[in-house]
């Protein structure tokens, strides 16, 4: 099984991106930082109990579903969209999503478009291999009418065609288009349209077969977003684990059942998890969130008591 | 007819030429002005020159190396009032993982050994003109120096002083003795140096020692199957022939690799616990992994390269054919269908439940892909064999295989070092395909880059420093395949 | 001591299959085989019980369902609910495109640069021997991606062609617009066409053809010929006479008038491409990334041409030309009727691999988006139906099949122009 | 030097010398880069000469024979042939050049025509003679030189001597008024240089200027006039051949044949 | 053909001749495709013999000598060499070739070895004599062609006529009982010639039974003890040496040595 061949080798492996800002990039030491690494590192800690027993496989739109198939990585935790056929055709368990998204479009100001059915003709830059493409000729085709698509192996590429004009307008998934955006010289200059086009929950996926390992994939991030709902931080969590009032709190962070026990991981599992990188808010914070030079609001992403969609089942 | 006769009494002195012809402007009006097309082409040229520069110069030149993201590249050229400028922080701050990609940081020393250990255990394949006495010269020269850059402890110190022992001994043989001194003492029959081809053996097990560490055990047993073969081969001629003994001396260490050498290295470590932190393959990135997988490739493919050959070159239909398919199957596809391979279908094509990385993956790939050029390579060094040499073996009682060593071989790969050498920078180059499937070579990495915050949006720096990197291998690696092609034609040996 | 009474008739031992000349090549080549086919059955046993693990089962039916997708660069008519098939085959006909484009391009500039090398002008000779090192010695990859990024961020966008004083302006009479997202041209158009012929009905591989152009391609071969026999005609006459008739005029006529008739009666004009919304409309696009890809191919295989050429050059001893020359021919004879020929010989062989080379370079179009057979097939294909095995291989045999058809060719060639020697 | 038994007879005053100018150089001199090659180079040629070139290695005399023909271009002095000077203006280069036939030491065939059409290509392209006439004077030419069987045959299936040959017919085929031989047996071997001499010497019998480099000196006995000795550039002797081998003048020349005979 | 005067007496009746078969052919019959390139060849060679084969340019001769040790295939009749059938049982063909020396028109050194590498590479590796045992044998032949102070160098830093001369030291030292010799001085310079005849009549000589394909008829007029002329793939004639230079049977034969003398 999974867990075994992970403890034995003492590294989790976990499929990235090779390249996406704030969801996956290696820094100058060669340290992978972002959303999408936070929770690879958080999957560490709750398995092995350290977050940096990860080896992280930088994978491209082609590679990395035969990557998880043939077992190169544990986990692929890709901004990958959660869909019908890659979850059933496909064979994989997708364990939740930690962000949810939904494909927009950004244009210049100066193109004087409001709305995306006024792209008549425009041209568009896209991410080839993924859900997009598909996407993108539902909407015009639903609308008819057309466009030019130009399609782009990496987000760095099409930031710079879109930047010199090469295309007209720019579409992905909205936090990368924020994300994109938040880079430019000038960020006011670029406008992104009211219309989302598409659902795109991304998450963390595994192997069909193997239903264990997806559990503690699955508990993992639920314990992340949980924590964040339970007001469970990485400040406080020492203090909180010495026991608290708020019996879930007690149970999630294993001073009271034995959760860690089912999972057949440490009792302390979901505290390492939550250790290694703060809980869902905090990673959040920390790698995309308003503070960041990406600047993406919660929006859909925030916790069902304020207003977003984050609701987990209960830890008991 | 007497009036054609003539005698000179005195000869004619040597006379410089006409002024316009000769000097800095005899030369200017011959290569550059002469006639008005010339003139014209001239002006042209020098004016495109100039405005390329012009453009690129005032770029490059930009106050910017420590910078440390895209804004404050911004800022500074903002400052100096230029236009636009390039930021050259990105490689202040990026050129290490430009080169040697997750690798870890303290131990980066051993891939740079390796390197140029490289060319220490090429010198004798290459240059053949440099004397053993300077091979080992420059080995413990190198090794000297790099004891300098270990953490130093008591064991160390021993190994700094008897290597500076060796260069300064080696260092003063070289300087004290000149050739011919050398000759008489080879007469006088004074002991040689060891052949630096033994370190060439070595080095072919050293290196993968020094890049991926482990116990020392393992390389050594991966030799060991080499001797085994070897004995293999000496005990069993004899009695069953050298056919049976060539392809038993083949199959022996290929099961002593696969089921052997593992028991044998753990076993060994268990008892005399030595080796290298292991480094995985994965945390190889940027140049270095472009040199691994070229590297690599290139060296076994050589002696995949040679088999092929002498299939296509046999006269056996079936051997020939299939040697045939090969190669024009790979020399007919792309690289990157290869790669696509090694990245996608390998795996399906193993036996259920191996999983070796995919830098192992690419590597096979690439030797694949290697191996169908090199036996071109090699065949046009077979075909460049006069006839002759191969019947003069015959006429001597050598058997197929003696004769290939012994005669054949030795003189067909020296003919095709050129040619060798070609491949293996048509190989290098390529090796930055491996971003297309994922790999962090220096261009995938540069997208890594570009995708940290810091420095989104930058385009030109890192293209041209990779550029440069190229260019500065291959340009020296062409170079010096040119002045080999020049040695071996004037070479009549 | 043997005398030679009848031999001994030996009877057949084991040991022959070995120690036998007759025997023995026959053991060696069932032993390679025997291991080559172990080797190929123990490859698809594996595949095939990878493949029963995974679940899948291989098939090739993906390719006539919808591919969803749509592709910006393409020859024939395509749209994203038709099929995957068709979608390979819209690739298809991009890398034979780009292939084709590239070949002529890198022949021409190669041909160019490598006659400029061999100049006695030191500057040219210098800046050409620049070009060619710099090419040359850095991957072809890289220069795909710099000639991309190069003509993205020079080349001004559509939207700097508008308003009252545009940046930037169309060029040739308003008929040809660079912009960075490719290059728009005039496109062939027919007031009185005559329509097009539909081949294939409606499979996947159909696709049109143009009378209209047919009938100008056809009669503008029917003037070559034409004035291939006025050729003759004056070589006929300079056999005869000795003096060589001028026919140039004769052949561009043959050549110009015909060809410019029947584009009169068709009523041939140029669609010009035109600003509107967000781009130019009309005429004909070839995309940024064809035309880097291309760009970067031509010149990057150029640099190759380029040493080829020289070398063919250089071959041709300079005692052919002096002899020529002491003959009394032309420089321009010289060429044409003794170093050419020569140099051709010499040339032609690595002259075609390298547009092999090109060829199978022309697969990195993924780095720049264009859409050939291994951006679709191997590429947005393979990532929507998850048929790994099945879009490679058919990738694999379509990249082989070029191979072969060029290198067949080449020998061909090869065998004809074989230099006679005793 | 193999000494050549050459056994035909030749009647010296069957060859005529008659005394108009074939060729003239004045005060020519020519330089490659600083070296100085030919230094003030003086020769009259009349039409029906055969002359000899003789000198060690290096010493200029194939430059100078090439410059006749302006396969080499002359620094200072003159160069007429046959009335035209030799200048930059490439008329007179042209006019010269059909007038004037070379053989070269290595034969320098087109190897990509055959034997005929290697004959041909001159007349028809420069002379603009009617193929069929070239055809029949390359036959004659080829019949001449003793090898109109191999007329269809490529260069390359020809032996060395017959290439030479051919080579000389080649020339021939142009009608020159003047040919050069610029060590035309050199290359070949003891066999083959015999059929090349006598070919040489059958085109002296008719009265054909030639200026020939050679180090057969049994040809320069038998065929030439005059013999001119070459040293370090410069013409050091010349005379008529018995003179030149029994009673030469110059200390040079002495030790150039003692080395040479 | 140039002639070579051979000066030493070679003493006939030293050079013996047993009665023991060295070679015998038989019926022997070789196809080039479908070119019939050796017919019904009959040849019986005794111990001590040195014959010399002549005869036209691709009348066989060399193909003859190559059957005999096998580089190439006879497809009909028999050859056996020194009592061992040459069939297409390997054994055998290793066995006849330890046997039989060859030299070859080109020498066929090999480049990339010293003289004395070249020489003990056979002994070393077929023989599998220790490499000093070799190296001593191989200075003793080297001695008997006269350059052992060459011994050290490579086969590229030496004259045609050592090469050649070193190609016999290197068949030697395998110490054949039998010497082929393919045309060995053909490829020479006169003054080479004769070095390496010397060596040949030297070994001569010392009984080494010897076939050789030459044109030089010195050679074979002062050594052999029995001439064979072939043509067109068939054994013309053959007869003692005096005899047949000068009482030719054939029209052939006194056909092409009217030509050859
Ligand atoms: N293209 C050239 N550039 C420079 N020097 C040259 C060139 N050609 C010839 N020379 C030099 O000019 C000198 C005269 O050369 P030339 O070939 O005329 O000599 P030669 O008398 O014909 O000698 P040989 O008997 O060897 O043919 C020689 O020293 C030669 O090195
Ligand atoms: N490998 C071959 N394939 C086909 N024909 C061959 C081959 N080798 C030789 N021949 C032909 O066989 C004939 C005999 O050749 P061989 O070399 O034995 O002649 P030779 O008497 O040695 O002539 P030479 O004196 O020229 O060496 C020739 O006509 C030759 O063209
Ligand atoms: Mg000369
Ligand atoms: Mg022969």
């Amino acid at each position: 099984a999974t867990l075994d061949d992970v403890k034995a080798r003492g590294k989790l492996e976990c499929g990235v991106n090779t390249g996406l800002v704030g969801f996956a990039a290696p820094d100058a030491n060669g340290r992978w930082e972002g959303f999408d690494a936070a929770y690879c590192r958080a999957v560490a800690a709750a398995v092995l109990g350290d977050p940096d027993a990860v080896e992280f496989v930088p994978l491209t739109t082609k590679t990395r579903f035969t990557a998880l198939a043939a077992a190169e990585v544990d986990v692929l935790s890709r901004n990958t969209t959660w869909t019908f056929s890659r979850d059933v055709d496909l064979k994989f368990e997708f364990v939740g999503v930690n962000y949810y998204d939904g494909q927009g479009f950004m244009a210049p100001k100066n193109l004087g478009v409001s709305s995306a059915k006024e792209l008549d003709g425009a041209t568009v830059c896209i991410q080839t291999g993924t859900t997009t493409e598909l996407n993108l000729a539902d909407f015009f085709r639903a609308n008819n009418i057309s466009y030019e698509p130009v399609p782009i192996e990496t987000n760095a590429e099409g930031q710079t065609q879109y930047l010199a004009g090469a295309c007209d307008v720019y579409t992905t998934d909205a936090s990368g288009l924020a994300a994109t955006r938040a880079t430019f010289e000038d960020p006011s200059a670029h406008v992104i349209l009211p219309e989302i086009i598409s659902k795109e929950p991304l998450g963390p996926l595994v192997r069909h077969g193997d239903p264990e390992w997806g559990d503690i994939a699955r508990w993992t991030l639920n314990a992340l977003i949980a924590a964040e709902e339970l007001g469970v931080t990485s400040a406080n969590i020492e203090e909180l684990a010495a026991g608290s009032d708020n019996p879930e709190i007690n149970r999630l962070l294993g001073t009271e059942g034995n959760l860690g026990e089912m999972l057949g991981l440490e009792a302390d599992w979901a505290k390492n998890a939550i250790m290694a990188g703060g809980n869902y808010g905090e990673i959040f914070a920390k790698t995309i969130g308003e503070s960041t030079p990406i600047g993406l609001a919660r929006g859909l992403n925030a916790q069902w008591k304020d207003g977003g969609i984050l609701y987990v089942p209960p830890f008991r | 007819m007497n009036d054609l006769s003539f005698v000179r009494t005195e000869m004619l002195p040597e006379r410089d030429p006409p002024p316009s012809t000769t000097g800095v402007i005899g030369w200017l009006r011959k290569n550059m002005f002469d006639g008005v097309w010339n003139t014209l082409l001239t002006i042209a040229s020098i004016g495109l020159i100039v405005w390329v520069l012009g453009h690129i110069l005032p770029w490059i030149w930009s106050p910017t190396w420590n910078a440390g993201s895209l804004d404050q590249c911004r800022e500074i050229v903002g400052a100096s009032g230029k236009a636009s400028g390039a930021c050259w922080g990105v490689i202040h701050e990026r050129w290490p993982q430009m080169l040697y990609g997750f690798y870890p940081a303290e131990l980066r020393l051993r891939p740079t050994l390796a390197f140029f250990l490289l060319f220490i255990a090429l010198i004798p394949v290459l240059f053949n003109m440099i004397s053993r006495r300077m091979n080992w010269f420059l080995l413990a020269l190198v090794l000297f120096v790099a004891t300098f850059f270990t953490a130093s402890s008591a064991l160390m110190i021993v190994v700094q002083i008897v290597l500076a022992a060796a260069v300064l001994y080696i260092g003063y043989t070289l300087v004290a003795n000149s050739g011919s001194d050398r000759a008489e003492q080879i007469a006088a029959g004074a002991r040689r140096l060891p052949n630096p081809l033994i370190f060439t053996a070595l080095y072919v097990f050293l290196m993968p020692w020094l890049l991926w560490g482990g116990t020392i055990w393992t390389p050594v047993g991966a030799a060991l199957g080499f001797v085994i073969g070897w004995l293999v081969f000496r005990l069993l001629a004899p009695v069953l022939g050298t056919l049976t003994a060539i392809i038993l001396a083949f199959a022996a260490p290929v099961l002593w690799w696969l089921l052997l050498n593992g028991l044998f290295a753990s076993a060994m470590h268990a008892i005399l616990p030595f080796g290298l932190e292991p480094v995985e393959s994965r945390q190889f990135g940027g140049l270095l992994l472009s040199v691994t997988i070229g590297v690599t490739a290139i060296a076994v493919s050589l002696p995949m390269g040679i088999v092929l050959a002498l299939g296509r070159q046999s006269d056996l239909v079936i051997v020939k054919s299939l040697s045939v398919i090969f190669i024009e199957f790979i020399r007919g596809v792309p690289l990157i269908t290869l790669l696509f391979v090694a990245s996608v279908l390998l795996n399906i094509f193993l036996p259920p439940g191996t999983d070796f990385d995919i830098i192992l993956r690419v590597i096979i790939m690439a030797t694949v892909f290697a191996s169908a050029y090199m036996a071109e390579v090699i065949r046009g060094g077979l075909a460049a064999l006069p006839k002759g040499q191969y019947e003069a073996a015959d006429a001597l009682g050598l058997d197929y295989w003696k004769a290939q060593r012994l005669i054949i071989m030795p003189q067909a790969l020296k003919i095709s070092i050129p040619g060798i050498v070609s491949t293996f920078i048509g190989l290098f180059k390529d090796t930055t395909l491996v971003s297309i499937i994922g790999l962090l070579d220096p261009v995938g990495l540069s997208n890594s880059i570009r995708a940290d915050t810091n420095w989104n949006g930058i385009v030109w720096e890192l293209y041209g420093f990779i550029a440069l990197l190229f260019f500065i291998f291959t340009f020296s690696m062409s170079r010096y395949s040119m002045y080999l092609e020049r040695r071996l034609r004037t070479d009549h040996r | 001591m043997t005398t030679l009474t009848d031999p001994p008739k030996e009877s057949f031992r084991l040991s022959m299959l070995i120690y036998d000349s007759r025997y023995r090549s026959m053991t060696i080549q069932i032993v390679a085989l025997i291991a080559v086919l172990t080797l190929i059955g123990w490859l698809i046993s594996n595949t095939a019980q990878n493949l029963a693990d995974l679940g899948k089962q291989p098939s090739f039916s993906f390719l006539g369902e919808s591919a969803g997708y749509d592709i910006n660069q393409r020859l024939i008519d395509y749209e994203n609910q038709d099929s995957h098939l068709r979608a390979a085959f819209v690739g298809l006909l991009n890398t034979l495109l780009v292939a084709f484009m590239g070949c002529i391009a890198a022949t021409l500039v190669g041909v160019f640069v490598g006659v400029l090398r061999l100049s006695n002008n030191w500057v040219v000779a210098r800046l050409m021997t620049i070009y060619v090192e710099m090419f040359r010695n850095v991957p072809v990859l890289l220069w795909i991606i710099l000639v991309m990024a190069i003509l993205i961020e020079t080349l001004p966008a559509p939207r700097a062609f508008r308003g009252e004083t545009p940046e930037a302006s169309m060029m040739l009479g308003d008929s040809v617009a660079f912009t960075n997202r490719g290059f728009y041209v005039p496109e062939p158009l027919f007031s009185r066409g005559i329509g097009d012929v539909h081949l294939f009905g409606e499979a996947a591989l159909r696709f049109d053809v143009s009378l209209d152009l047919i009938a100008v391609v056809a009669t503008f071969i029917a003037g070559l010929l034409i004035s291939g026999l006025i050729t003759r005609r004056a070589d006929r006459i300079q056999a005869a006479t000795g003096d060589r008739p001028r026919t140039w005029h004769w052949k561009a006529a043959v050549i110009v008038i015909p060809t410019v008739a029947v584009l009169a009666i068709l009523g041939f004009y140029l669609g010009k491409p035109e600003l509107q919304g967000f781009n130019f409309a009309g005429g004909t696009h070839m995309r940024n990334s064809l035309i880097a890809l291309w760009l970067a191919l031509s010149l990057y295989t150029a640099a190759f041409i380029a040493e080829i050429v020289r070398a063919g050059i250089l071959a041709i001893s300079k005692g052919q030309t002096e002899a020529a020359a002491a003959l009394g021919l032309r420089q321009r004879r010289i060429m044409s009727l003794v170093v050419l020929p020569q140099a051709l010989r010499v040339i032609i062989p690595p002259l075609i691999s390298q547009y092999l080379n090109l060829t199978k370079n022309s697969s990195l179009a993924i780095a720049v988006g264009y859409m050939d057979i291994t951006g679709t097939l191997m590429g947005i294909t393979l990532n929507q139906t998850g048929r790994e095995l099945e879009t490679i291989l058919i990738g694999m045999l379509i990249y082989l099949t070029i191979s072969l058809t060029i290198s067949f060719v080449m020998n061909l060639y090869n065998d004809a122009v074989k230099l006679r020697e005793r | 030097m193999s000494a050549m038994e050459i056994e035909r007879e030749v009647n010296r005053s069957q060859m005529q010398v008659s005394d108009k100018v074939a060729i003239e150089i004045k005060d020519m001199n020519k330089w490659y880069g600083s070296f100085h090659v030919l230094r003030d180079v003086n020769l009259t040629v009349y039409e029906g000469e055969r002359i000899v070139i003789a000198g060690p290695s290096g010493s200029g005399k194939s430059t100078l024979i090439r410059c006749i023909n302006r396969l080499e271009e002359h620094q200072s002095g003159q160069i007429v042939v046959d009335g035209t000077e030799l200048s930059s203006d490439l008329k007179n280069v042209d006019k010269v050049r059909s007038e004037v036939g070379m053989v070269f030491q290595h034969f320098n065939l087109f190897p990509h025509l055959t034997i005929l059409e290697n004959c041909t290509l001159a007349p028809i392209w420069v002379r603009k003679i009617p193929r069929k006439e070239a055809e029949e004077t390359a036959m004659h030419f080829l019949e001449k030189v003793k090898i109109p069987e191999q007329a269809n045959k490529y260069p390359g299936q020809l032996s060395g001597g017959q290439q030479q040959r051919v080579a000389i017919a080649r020339s021939l085929c142009m009608k020159p008024r003047i040919m050069l031989f610029d060590e035309p047996t050199s290359a070949l071997d003891p066999e083959m240089i015999k059929e090349v001499l006598d070919t040489m010497i059958e085109l002296a019998e008719e009265g054909m200027t030639m200026l020939v480099v050679t180090h057969e000196m049994g040809f320069a006995q038998q065929v030439a006039n005059r013999v001119i000795f070459m040293d370090a550039g410069q013409i050091v002797e010349q005379n008529e051949p018995t003179e030149f081998f029994n009673n030469p003048q110059s200390e040079r020349t002495k030790l150039f044949l003692s080395q040479i005979l």
